[in-house]
């Protein structure tokens, strides 16, 4: 397993000229059967963001056709569809395989300095599952699109006539494909991990990633039963959820919810492993508070699974489950907040430098921070009376999602950018998009918080005249997102082509992944490395001549 | 590189062992989630049946105990048979890896042939899930209750019967008492059919059918180890795939030690 | 490797071929099966007699006995490594969370129910 | 009144002095609002001291400790402080405390009616509110006096409704199958919307209605004037009243236009076309059976979807709409 670099590669790190895995072996089949990790994570990562581009044109449509109380470009059904294909496609096929199957495929490994994740083949299958699931998904646009909004509550799914058993049927499928990836991401974090590398030892995105499996392994079977219940329910008649045949409807919130809301924590935990990465190395610090940042993530996995019901304050659950609910809302809270500590406290006396990857990061903070506290509202029974369901919620948790999420994700995609295609993406483009993304996202969903708290209930086709201020300053605010997304597509795809090469290490990062050549060899290391610190920076210093960093101890040797 | 290179050594693991355990692992993680599958049955078998106890007393009777019992000795029978085959291949008996692993096939076939008879049976009286809940007074297993009466009971479709209330009678389900004191509960099942009996089975058809794919499942992937058991691919060195398919075997076996008392022998 | 190591000491207590084969003996199997065949003539026999309540609890018990025998001995999980018995114990564990909070709600609300009403929704 | 519900006040940004709700919240308008506007004002203020917090120390540090020549590596600090850690546990976990307590408390007031409430029949249909009172009348705006407990006992006829009227921060889910319960005590004359919270279909958005408040007295002379309105208002009027009220409007049209079901524009004394082909006048009975049983003779081209209004609509009630049929021409 020699390295099959070029002299140029051996000093920069960069294998674009070299043996890596993009050319390892050629031919679109190659890429459709491989069983390399990282293939399979950057067709994910192709996938997830054409589903992202499909649902953000959903949104903008709605948005589009919300400027006005009354008059529409659509019509109330296929306004009805939209917001369901909205959050559908943006849940299903987008953030919940979003971070992990995406770019936790691509790193994790990596960073466990292992050749693979355990089982190649059921990551391949993961992968088809998420593609077979698809399909069926938008065949339900054509099969008379669904209507029910994400959520598929019954009556109303089951007695709609739109193609419901397609759209669940495919989301069925997607819950494999989520169960996969969790499953195959256990036992590479149990059994693949490095010399050196003892649980303590791992890097905080793998014990994000770690928690978001053991939600995806417990949760999404139950998501599974749900929806094979929601389909035997409109194909054959059985009544389990259906108030005619004494049934109770309510029985489907809670099981949904029961895997619904831990996979909100599906959507965050590896977004908050991303910022923990990150805000260590663009702050040049170790992270403050390794083992509570560690253990909060498992704490939000565990704690997940018990605050469903905080979904069903109004439903007519009994105050007891309200109250039980309430208070494990706010416990859950907690380990967040610790989270969001440690990540500033990480930043006193760095030395930060402001690259896209931070900028996210600070972006990630500031929102965060608003979808987590305005979380107290809705968490506090009374308040969330008032709350529930309004235009606040859709605000809440697309801060949380969006701000939170597709934040960080889009952090992380910068940050590895470099790592796994061997090229820089444009800085001061970036930057620029950056700060578009953020401008836009808080015109468009701030404005959404105070329409939301004055009453405006959401999935709203028509509504009343005070508040359209609210809907148009939203509006414009999510066409100026749309041109931030458009430029961040414009200057990657540039990249692609003409980008600078990548050194190994651009950002001076600790963990595993940068100690291999930008992009890494198909079996990722030539000498399986050896693991420390993950957050011990100073063992890294800039070499100019390299372009990247390289750790203390070898700079004799990369020089010679 | 690890030293002992055995064909069967996929090459990102560095050693049987570790192979042979991640397997393992990952096979249990596997089980867990089955268990959360079936899980959500189970929790709407523990919602009804706590809402409305009289349904499943009252509907149990009409699943026999007899029939049920066979089929679960033939369950643990099959799974006996599977731990054996496993202990036949670490061991390296080949013959008795393949007779042992067909006879816990053929006990699956066994289970399935009688819970045919028993579908079978209920598809005839009608005795079915929600919607197609029809019973026949003909043919019954037990003369619990007069079916004649329940259905004529049931109000025409579309027609509310009912005057001066918002609220209407039942759409569906015989009509009767709806049992809600518990003291005397059972004198009361002796004789009316409750209200909304459908849901049992509804209940029951959800958690038996999907058992039964998962035992139709399980066939396949016991067929396919006999294949490569035949072509002699195991013994000491190399037995994952038999272990593993025990381990799901006896999951679908575990389940139905549940499934026998909750819906047969309720009292 | 972090976990991986020979589990030599119990390989020594068991028919040891390989580091980490430990095939049951038959005689545990054998009386694992008669166990099982017994005890589900028990839970049968249970129905003859009448408990009230605690009728459930008693066929839940005896399954429960059975599942663990199962799982212990059938399924190598006494002679395995505790990681994979913690996933099991895992997944039971919030299997009983979900299943326990969902009840607590539907007891509590069980009154109101108005069997069949939604006249709407006839089909 | 006591300091802390000064000071909450002032957290509040007087909310009780501003019943129009200020910045964030709508009107306040029955004795629930002001608790539950405290309280959101509370965690408001209380976030806020928190994002200033972080976004403050987060923008101070990046400003402070940014890269620039002559700082090129960060200065040493610990990477972890038992003390700082326990502090930012311990303070959350008691602030959120404080929260839960007080809004379960606010929430099982806002759950538990007084005992002798004035109760209202509430019925959610696709897409329609309507209000059965005690003497039998049915509204489809719920009129209801000032400073009295009313209490809403609510079902649905076909899937998931919510009931939701902002002014009074109240919130319940219909579900069919089962009632739902919610209580108010309005504070203000006036009119209130109320909106459909849970998605239910095409219509969804425009399930409202309005809570009308009437001053002392008010609400009597209109449950007297509207009680006998059958009696009276010439029959055609009545009828129209009915139309509108009972959810006739929902699905047919009086000016010709398409809907769910068949416009009602000049049918009245003239042929139909039924969906088997034959030929029917549309007079008094068959409007009376239309309505009674709507399946027995359906108009060619539409869905037999109509539910029945047997028990619902009196024999006086359906002569009325017959009147009112004739009238549209």
């Amino acid at each position: 397993m020699a390295d099959k670099g070029t002299a140029a590669s051996l000093v920069t790190g960069n294998a674009l000229a070299g043996d890596n895995y993009l050319n390892h072996t050629k031919g679109l089949r190659s890429w459709l059967f491989t069983l390399d990790h990282k293939r399979i994570g950057v067709m994910y990562l192709v996938s997830i963001l054409a589903s992202f581009l499909l649902g953000g044109i959903f949104a903008l449509l709605m948005r589009t056709s919300l400027l006005s109380p009354t008059k529409h470009i659509v019509s109330a059904d296929t306004y009805n569809q939209m917001f369901t294909l909205h959050g559908a496609i943006m849940i299903f096929l987008f953030i919940i395989p979003g971070i992990p199957a995406a770019l936790g495929n691509i790193v994790l490994p990596l960073m466990l300095g292992a050749k693979d994740v355990a089982f190649p083949r059921l990551n391949l299958a993961s992968y088809y599952c998420w593609v077979a699931g698809a399909i069926f998904s938008l065949l339900s646009i054509v099969l008379g699109a669904v209507d029910t909004g994400w959520t598929f509550y019954t009556p109303y799914s089951t007695t709609t006539n739109t193609s419901v058993v397609a759209m669940t049927f495919g989301a069925l499928i997607l819950g494999f494909s989520s169960i996969f990836t969790g499953l195959n991401f256990i036992v590479t974090i149990h059994k693949l991990r490095p010399k050196g590398m003892g649980w303590f030892r791992m890097p905080l995105f793998v014990w994000g990633l770690y928690g978001t499996a053991i939600i995806q392994v417990l949760a999404t079977p139950v998501l599974g039963i749900t929806l094979l219940l929601l389909i035997v329910e409109r194909t054959l008649g059985v009544g389990i959820f259906d108030p005619a045949l004494g049934g109770d409807p309510v029985l489907y919130q809670h099981f949904f919810w029961f895997y619904s809301h831990p996979a909100v924590y599906i959507m965050i935990l590896p977004a908050m492993g991303v910022i923990s990465e990150t805000v260590s190395v663009f702050s040049r610090k170790h992270i403050f508070g390794y083992k509570a940042i560690a253990f909060s993530s498992i704490a939000i996995a565990a704690i997940s699974f018990l605050v469903w019901g905080h979904h069903m304050f109004v439903s007519g659950q009994s105050n007891l489950a309200g109250m039980i609910f309430s208070f494990l809302t706010f416990l859950v809270a907690i380990p967040s907040a610790i989270k969001v500590f440690n990540w500033v406290a990480t930043m006193y006396k760095g030395a930060i430098r402001l690259d896209t990857p931070m900028l996210y990061v600070m972006s990630f903070l500031f929102l965060f921070g608003i979808g987590g506290l305005t979380g107290l509202f809705l968490g506090s029974l009374a308040v969330d009376v008032h709350l529930h369901d309004t235009y606040f919620v859709v605000a809440h948790f697309h801060y949380v999602m969006f701000g939170g999420t597709v934040i960080a994700f889009l952090g992380g995609l910068h940050y590895w950018w470099p790592k796994f295609t061997g090229r820089m993406y444009d800085e001061a483009w970036g930057r620029i998009a950056a700060v578009l993304v953020f401008v836009g996202f808080n015109a468009t969903f701030f404005s959404q918080f105070v329409m939301g708290s004055k009453g405006m209930p959401r999935r709203y086709y028509n509504y009343l005249p005070e508040y359209q201020i609210y809907h148009q300053i939203s509006t414009i605010g999510s066409f100026v997102m749309g041109i931030g997304f458009i430029i961040i597509a414009v200057y990657l795809i540039r990249s692609l082509i003409a980008g600078k090469p990548a050194p190994a290490n651009p950002w001076g990062g600790a963990t595993l992944e940068w100690q291999t050549t930008s992009p890494p060899p198909h079996d990722n290391f030539a000498l399986s490395p050896e693991a420390g610190d993950p957050y011990d920076l100073e063992a890294f210093r800039w070499d100019a001549a390299v372009g990247g960093y390289v750790k203390k101890s070898d700079a004799a040797v990369a020089v010679g | 590189m690890s030293d002992t290179h055995s064909p069967h050594l996929a090459h990102h693991f560095d050693s049987p062992v570790q192979q042979f355990e991640s397997g393992k692992l990952g096979m249990w993680i596997f089980l867990a989630t089955e268990i959360l599958l079936f899980g959500g049955l189970f929790c709407a078998y523990a919602v009804y049946r706590a809402n409305h106890p009289e349904i499943f007393v009252y509907a149990h009777r009409y699943l026999d105990k007899t029939l049920g019992g066979i089929n679960t000795a033939i369950l643990i029978g099959s799974s006996f048979t599977m731990a054996w085959a496993v202990r036949a291949a670490q061991l390296g008996r080949q013959r008795a890896l393949k007779v042992l692993l067909a006879l816990t096939i053929a006990c699956a076939f066994g289970f399935l042939g009688i819970k045919f008879v028993e579908y079978e049976h209920k598809w005839k009286e009608g005795l079915l899930w929600g919607k197609r809940y029809a019973p026949h007074a003909e043919g019954r297993a037990e003369p619990a209750a007069d079916p004649a009466a329940a259905v004529a009971a049931t109000p025409p479709a579309g027609v509310n019967a009912e005057e001066h209330t918002l609220i209407p009678p039942p759409a569906r389900g015989p009509a009767g008492l709806a049992v809600s004191d518990h003291a005397d509960e059972r004198l009361h099942l002796e004789q009316e059919a409750p209200k909304n009996v459908q849901v049992f089975f509804s209940v029951y058809f959800a958690m038996t059918g999907l058992h039964g794919i998962h035992v139709i499942a399980g066939m396949a992937l016991l067929g396919w180890i006999l294949l490569r058991a035949s072509r002699g691919e195991f013994g000491p060195d190399y037995f994952i795939p038999v272990d593993l398919a025990g381990l799901y075997w006896h999951l679908v076996d575990l389940i139905w030690i549940f499934l026998f008392p909750l819906l047969y022998l309720i009292h | 490797m972090a976990e991986t190591t020979h589990h030599g000491a119990e390989a020594a207590t068991a028919t040891a071929v390989h580091p980490f084969v430990h095939a049951v003996p038959f005689k545990v199997l054998a009386g694992v099966f008669a166990a099982l065949l017994v005890l589900t003539v028990v839970t049968v026999a249970a129905t003859w007699v009448d408990l009230g309540r605690f009728n459930l609890w008693i066929a839940m018990a005896i399954a429960t006995v059975k599942a663990t025998l199962v799982v212990l001995y059938f399924m190598h999980m006494r002679y395995d490594r505790p990681v994979n018995a913690i996933v099991f114990v895992t997944a039971l564990l919030f299997l009983a969370l979900f299943v326990s909070i969902a009840l607590i709600d539907t007891r509590a609300y069980q009154p109101e129910m108005i069997p069949g009403y939604a006249p709407a929704m006839e089909r | 009144m006591s300091l802390t519900t000064r000071l909450l006040d002032l957290l509040a940004g007087g909310v009780q002095s501003n019943p129009d709700g200020g910045f964030w919240m709508p009107e306040a308008a029955s004795t629930g609002a002001p608790a539950v506007d405290n309280l959101f004002h509370f965690i408001l203020w209380l976030s806020v001291f928190f994002f200033a917090l972080i976004v403050g120390l987060m923008v101070l540090f990046v400003v402070r400790y940014r890269r620039r020549a002559g700082r090129e590596e960060p200065e040493p600090s610990p990477n972890h402080n038992v003390a700082l850690e326990v502090t930012w546990t311990v303070i959350p976990l008691l602030l959120v405390f404080v929260i839960f307590v007080w809004g379960f408390k606010v929430f099982l007031d806002l759950n538990t009616p007084p005992a002798n409430s004035y109760e209202v029949l509430v019925t959610g249909q696709k897409w329609k509110w309507l209000f059965t009172y005690p003497n039998g009348h049915v509204d489809e705006n719920l009129h209801v006096p000032i400073d009295t407990p009313i209490r809403l006992v609510m079902t649905s006829e076909d899937v998931i409704h919510s009931f939701y009227v902002p002014a009074f921060r109240i919130k319940r889910d219909v579900v069919p199958g089962r009632y739902a319960k919610a209580w108010f005590r309005a504070t203000k004359v006036g009119e209130y919307q109320v909106f459909c919270a849970e998605y239910c279909g095409t219509g969804h958005s425009d399930m409202g209605t309005h809570v009308v408040v009437h001053e002392p007295g008010g609400f009597e002379r209109w449950m007297t004037e509207v009680a006998d309105f059958l009696n009276k208002l010439p029959p055609a009027e009545a009828g129209e009243r009915l139309f509108k009220a009972r959810g006739c409007a929902q699905c047919h049209t009086v000016d010709g236009g398409a809907s769910v079901g068949p416009t009602l524009k000049g049918v009245f004394g003239h042929a139909v076309t039924l969906a088997d082909g034959k030929s029917v006048t549309a007079d008094e009975d068959y409007v009376r059976e239309s309505i009674l049983e709507p399946q027995a003779k359906v108009v060619a081209g539409f869905q037999p979807v109509m539910p029945t209004y047997k028990g619902k609509l009196k024999d006086q009630e359906i002569t009325a709409i017959a009147e009112y049929m004739k009238t549209l021409k």
